[in-house]
């Protein structure tokens, strides 16, 4: 718990006004909220020289008019920070980390596929993890997208209530 | 045509088809399949198949419908089977079985056997490469390439028994050791280096690689199915038996001066103790790389392939005379 | 029966080369159609023996719900198949969809698109639950003991819905 | 030391052994005591509160009112997970798990359990009948997809 | 095939070196690999938008089939994360239980892969050794459980079965029948020259290239990254019980064999361990059905590398969001590094060697065209990245000594 605490007490005082939010809710866990225009300058700070060199995941969540974007670093010794900042749904455009995690690279495309999160500065590549042929528009995990008509009907479901 | 004529074309066909021939050979070869499977199943610690498992196996494929790709070029896909049944099953005629003096033998038949049995590989490529999938081709490529790492250790290592024997025929090489037993002893090392060999041709671990399931899934025979498949694996099954036969003969001479029956026991055991020799080397080995493999062939094997024939050179320089008729 | 069929038939019981293809399962089907293989339970007793490529297999174990992506694939793989030729639904997804059902990428289940053979429930089916439905399969080829209704599954009819 | 042929003495040994194999169908197998099962339903005991098909992951199990305080268990074997969930859910121990394992079967509708209270104690009044009916052909919306 | 042509080689999504469906493109020159691609998606089942569709409790049975062989790794990752949301913890002897599992599936896990290495590499005696001593584990999990696979020993606010003593002397008796067999498998991992020559120097992944595509488990472990969540952020009771991490310099599929043997012998001793200092007590407190509004990152130690799950709560029934990253995910970006230059039989044990299951990775993605323009993913991209950023970042590879050294002149 310490040595969270002590990150967190380091956050608080080189972002000050910056890094908002900052919990330490159990040993090893900390989670902070930076506005993304902030976000390029901190995520540099955080990874270069306060030694998360582990990228976890990124998770991507629809938070109504807005997308969250966390991403989870961790230090080899096993604090994690959850580091999340949020874009607006309308216009959701982040810039890519893959130059600093080779790994992001996948996780990124399966943010642009299945949140409609832009990733700017992406390396060319095919898209992961949808079809080239996939509609436009359409992102699977946002909460209010609607299943293609396509969807299965349950045939067993029906049939087994007549037996 | 009299009855002489007639009582002795029939004996022919008899002979070819029935026994020692076709029918005889299938039927063996069948068994050494399910002694070759129960076996390796025993050596895994499970049970393995009943006894009618291959009988079993063939009569199904035979009732199964039969496809051919559709890029296929049909002819070479219908043929390689057949050729490569055929030309096992004829290899096996000029191999002495229990008598060392067979019906159909010449001064030179060692070389036709050879080159028969190089026959059902060489139409393994031509079906696999016409199937026209890529494992298939892969398969096709790898086989030609296995062939000739292994065909020349093989070669060498009978050429050394051979050349003591101052015969290009089994059958007398066969009636040489028998009569001189001792000599077998120099061609220990032609023995192993002719079952590793053999491994090869059968396309067995850890040499089978052409078929490597993990690869390249079945290889040539990836798009054969029903009687075809059947006889593809009939050929393997044949091959086995030849190949033991073959080696027998050469290095193995023994009983073969003893009454029919016996004979033919001792005969059996022999064949069946090299199918047993070769399960037990499948199931304590990994496959090995194409790459390793032929370092293997020409690193290690030809060498004692060679030295098998510097053996036998210097044996016969050194020894009475009188020993070689 | 004649004598030819009859020899046939008991081909066809004893000697069914399996392929398994994983339609979208959690792997626990799948390595427990393995662990039916390795030596504790020995399908090769019943003369089972898995093959890697459709052409060679009579038998296609099928564990998973059908995902989507999928479905073509097993529609394909069931074409290469030479007849005659049965589907075996191993485990709850492939019965059914089990725990996926109503997920927006699978099918309910094997049968939705092609004809199933023999359904072995379970979660997964222990291997001893695929044997017990393995043999009852090989068991209904023989038409003295093959189930009776209308609706038995016809092999030879790939009724695929679309 | 590396050599060739390192498992030859196992290898050897093995084959002279009993082999690991059970006889399995011959010889019949016993899953352990506590092996999750085909359910098993004890119409007695059941209070129709419907707690085991609210948790049911698979949305297989169905309760069905037979009569006053009379209830039916239907469960759907191809679609039951075995997870036993049903069980620990249920506040009266009205369900339970055998060991049943051998469950295969031909045909898709062989693959249904329904066990009922004992006809002789249902006192069903006909006017109940078409309710249950309705009741049947009502998929349990415990875990549908709220947009499907 | 013939030097000089170049052929393009599809390995899935049905292939006999794959258990699951996902498809490899291989460019070959000859038999070796001049270009890969994968595409991964075959086994994607929706389960991430299924788990905002259902309630906690069916949730984790959903999560648990994920994947059936490391079931319980993402079953815990997931009670976990909840728990600490709704601000639970389970009973001590819970976690112990948890632990056992957890260890008990680590070992089936791992002897699985003894043998599906074995299998790809054409040495099916091995897969049929192995497969055979894994059942003695199996049988452990399903009296344990109460099933072999996909245990549904987890619930929220501890487990639902407890350990008896009758059992616990069980599990003492097998796992010494199990150290006797595994203890043979060292040696013939280390001494059949055959399986040597497969796996010695093949799939190659430098230390510094192991940590910069984000390797996890044994395929980093196997390149020195000394790294085990278990160790590093411990959970249930590791913080409680004494281990090694295993590590080994070799860098190659040969070493990625030697931690995996290595992680058995541990977990050996880590269950007695767990077994004999046993806390008594309940094995599990009430837990309410809804969660509050919250979140939680959960990590875990699965046998392939670490597991990463989160979960945010919204007051409700059910969560709001779900996010599980693989261990495989992260592995499979390696995998391209590992087959530069190397050959077409190489392909199934590299990727075998990773360990992959792809039906946890593909949780993402959804296809739903099969024939269309396939969607591949190149690795050549991911190359062009120095090592020297790791370099500035001073990551020490040094080596502990419960790490492996591999003989140089294999
Ligand atoms: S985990 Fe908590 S108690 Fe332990 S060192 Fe950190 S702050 Fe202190
Ligand atoms: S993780 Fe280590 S440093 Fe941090 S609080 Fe815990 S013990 Fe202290
Ligand atoms: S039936 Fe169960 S164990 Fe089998 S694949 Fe489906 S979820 Fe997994
Ligand atoms: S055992 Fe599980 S899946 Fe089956 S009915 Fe009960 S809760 Fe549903
Ligand atoms: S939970 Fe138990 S008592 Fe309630 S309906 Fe289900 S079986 Fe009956
Ligand atoms: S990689 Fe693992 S999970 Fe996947 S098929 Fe192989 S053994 Fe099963
Ligand atoms: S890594 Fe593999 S074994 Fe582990 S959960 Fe994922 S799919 Fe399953
Ligand atoms: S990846 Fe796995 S958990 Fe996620 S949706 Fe697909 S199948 Fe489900």
């Amino acid at each position: 718990m310490e040595e969270s605490l002590s990150v967190q007490s380091e956050l608080m005082k080189s972002f000050s006004g910056v890094v908002g939010n900052i919990r330490v809710p159990r040993p090893r866990r900390i989670f902070a909220q930076v506005p993304y225009d902030r976000f390029a300058e901190v995520f540099e700070n955080i990874v270069e020289r306060m030694g998360f060199s582990i990228l976890c995941a990124i998770t991507a969540l629809d938070g109504g008019a807005f997308i969250e974007i966390i991403y989870h670093l961790a230090r080899p010794s096993g604090v994690v920070l959850n580091l999340s900042t949020s874009v607006p749904k309308d216009r959701p455009v982040v810039k890519t980390i893959s130059g600093r995690f080779p790994a992001a690279d996948l996780y990124e495309r399966e943010m642009v596929d299945l949140m409609g999160v832009q990733v700017e500065g992406l390396p060319p590549g095919n898209r992961y993890p949808l079809p080239d042929d996939w509609p436009a528009g359409q992102y699977p995990l946002r909460k209010d997208w609607k299943r293609p008509e396509t969807a299965t009907p349950d045939k067993a479901n029906q049939e087994q209530r007549h037996v | 045509m009299d009855a002489q004529f007639v009582y002795q074309n029939l004996y022919d066909l008899f002979y070819m088809l029935v026994f020692p021939g076709l029918l005889f050979l299938i039927a063996f070869a069948l068994f050494a399949e399910y002694v070759d499977r129960k076996l390796h199943a025993r050596l895994q610690h499970r049970v393995g198949p009943p006894w009618f498992q291959p009988l079993a196996d063939v009569i199904k494929l035979a009732a199964k419908e039969e496809m051919t790709p559709r890029l296929a070029d049909r002819r070479m896909f219908l043929m390689a089977p057949l050729v490569a049944l055929a030309a096992t099953a004829t290899a096996f005629l000029y191999i002495p079985t229990w008598k060392s003096d067979i019906r159909y033998h010449f001064e030179g038949d060692l070389i036709l056997v050879l080159y028969m049995l190089t026959v059902p590989t060489v139409t393994f490529f031509l079906g696999g490469w016409y199937s026209r999938s890529v494992y298939s081709m892969i398969g096709a490529a790898r086989a030609v390439m296995q062939l000739f790492a292994y065909e020349v250790p093989l070669f060498l290592c009978i050429l050394g028994p051979a050349l003591l024997a101052n015969t290009w025929s089994i059958s007398k090489m066969a009636a040489f050791y028998q009569v001189h037993p001792a000599f077998a002893a120099l061609n220990i090392l032609g023995l192993g280096v002719c079952l590793v060999a053999l491994l090869g041709k059968l396309e067995r671990v850890p040499f089978d690689i052409p078929e490597a399931e993990t690869e390249i899934v079945a290889g040539s025979f990836t798009e054969y199915s029903g009687r075809l498949l059947a006889m593809l694996r009939l050929t393997i099954d044949l091959e086995t038996i030849v190949g033991a036969a073959l080696i027998a003969a050469v290095f193995l001479p023994f009983g073969l001066g003893l009454p029919a029956a016996a004979g033919f026991a001792v005969y059996l055991v022999k064949l069946l103790a090299v199918v047993c020799v070769l399960t037990v080397m499948r199931s304590i080995m990994a496959r090995l790389r194409i790459d390793q493999m032929i370092n293997l062939c020409w690193k290690v094997a030809a060498p004692l392939g060679v030295a098998q024939v510097l053996i036998d050179l210097v044996a016969k320089g050194y020894l009475p005379r009188g020993y070689l008729q | 029966m004649s004598l030819v069929k009859r020899v046939v038939l008991w081909a066809r019981q004893k000697s069914p080369w399996v392929l398994h293809f994983n339609t979208g399962a959690c792997n626990a089907c799948d390595i427990e159609i393995i662990a039916a293989l390795t030596p504790r339970y020995d399908l090769e007793r019943f003369g089972v023996q898995l093959k890697g490529t459709p052409r060679h297999a009579d038998v296609l174990l099928c564990s998973g719900p059908v995902t989507h992506q999928i479905k073509d694939r097993l529609v394909r793989i069931y074409e290469q198949m030479a007849e005659p030729k049965f589907v075996v639904a191993i485990g709850t997804c492939a019965c059914s969809g089990g725990v996926f059902q109503g997920c927006y990428n699978v099918e309910s289940g094997i049968d939705q698109v092609l004809p199933v053979a023999a359904y072995i429930p379970g979660c997964p089916a222990s291997p001893a639950a695929i044997l017990d439905g393995v043999v009852k399969l090989l068991a209904s080829l023989d038409p003295a003991n093959a189930p009776k209704a209308e609706e038995a599954p016809k092999a030879e009819d790939p009724a695929v819905p679309a | 030391m590396k050599r060739p042929g390192r498992m030859l003495a196992e290898v050897l040994r093995s084959a002279l052994r009993k082999p690991a194999t059970v006889l399995y169908p011959f010889v019949k197998i016993l899953m352990p005591e506590h092996f999750r099962g085909r359910l098993h339903f004890i119409p007695e005991k059941c209070i129709g509160c419907k707690l085991c098909m609210r948790d049911c992951p698979a949305n297989a199990i169905q309760i069905i009112k037979v009569a006053d305080k009379q209830f039916r268990c239907e469960v759907d074997l191809a679609r039951c997970i075995y997870c036993a969930q049903c069980v620990d859910s249920c506040p009266r121990k009205a369900l339970e798990a055998s060991r049943e394992f051998e469950l295969a079967q031909l045909q898709r509708k062989d693959l249904f359990m329904r066990e009922s209270p004992d006809p002789s104690k249902v006192s069903a009044p006909a006017s109940e009948q078409p309710k249950t009916e309705s009741a049947k052909s009502e998929p349990a919306p415990a875990n549908k997809p709220a947009n499907g | 095939m013939f030097e000089g042509e170049s052929v393009q080689v599809p390995v899935g999504p049905q292939h006999p070196a794959l258990k699951e469906p996902t498809s490899f493109m291989l460019t070959l020159q000859g038999e070796k690999i001049l270009q890969i691609a994968v595409r991964l998606g075959y086994n994607h089942r929706g389960i991430e938008k299924a788990c905002e569709e259902r309630t906690y409790v069916q949730g984790i049975y959903l999560i648990e089939r994920i994947c059936g062989i490391c079931s319980h790794s993402h079953a815990t990752c997931f009670v976990q994360a909840v728990e600490e949301i709704v601000g639970i913890q389970a009973p001590p002897r819970a976690q112990y239980i948890r632990t056992i599992v957890a260890e008990l599936e680590r070992i089936h896990s791992h002897l699985l892969w003894l043998g599906v290495a074995g299998h790809e590499v054409g040495f099916d005696t091995l897969l049929m050794y192995s497969w055979r001593d894994r059942e003695i584990v199996m049988d452990l999990l399903a009296l344990l459980t109460g099933n072999r696979v996909n245990y549904g020993i987890n619930t929220f606010g501890g487990v639902r079965r407890d350990i008896s003593p009758e059992q616990k002397a069980d599990i003492f008796t097998r796992l010494n029948a199990l150290e006797e067999r595994t203890k043979y498998y060292v040696s013939v991992a280390t001494q059949e020259t055959t399986l040597i020559n497969r796996l010695r120097n093949v799939g190659v992944l430098s230390p510094a290239d192991a940590v910069r595509m984000g390797a996890v488990g044994p395929t980093a472990r196997a390149s020195s990254v000394d790294r085990d969540i278990r160790r590093d952020d411990p959970y249930l009771a590791y913080g409680e019980i004494p281990f090694k991490v295993i590590t080994a310099d070799c860098n190659d599929v040969y070493g990625r064999t030697l931690v995996r043997v290595g992680e058995l012998m541990e977990s050996y001793k880590m269950i007695r361990h767990a077994l004999e200092h046993l806390p008594d007590g309940p094995i599990a407190v009430k837990a309410p059905r809804k969660v509050p509004a919250g979140e939680a990152l959960g990590r875990y130690e699965a046998p392939r590398g670490e597991d990463v799950h989160y979960v945010r709560g919204n007051g409700t029934e059910k969560p709001d969001r779900v996010k599980v990253r693989a261990p495989t995910l992260a592995n499979v970006q390696a995998v391209a590094k590992m087959l530069e230059d190397r050959y077409l039989a190489d392909l199934p044990i590299v990727v075998a060697a990773i360990d992959p299951c792809f039906s946890c990775t593909d949780r993402l993605t959804e296809v739903r065209r099969a024939d269309g323009p396939s969607s591949v993913l190149h690795w050549e991209q991911l190359r062009q990245y120095g090592i020297e950023w790791h370099r500035r970042h001073g990551i020490d590879f040094s080596k502990l000594n419960n790490s492996f050294r591999c003989p140089e002149d294999h």
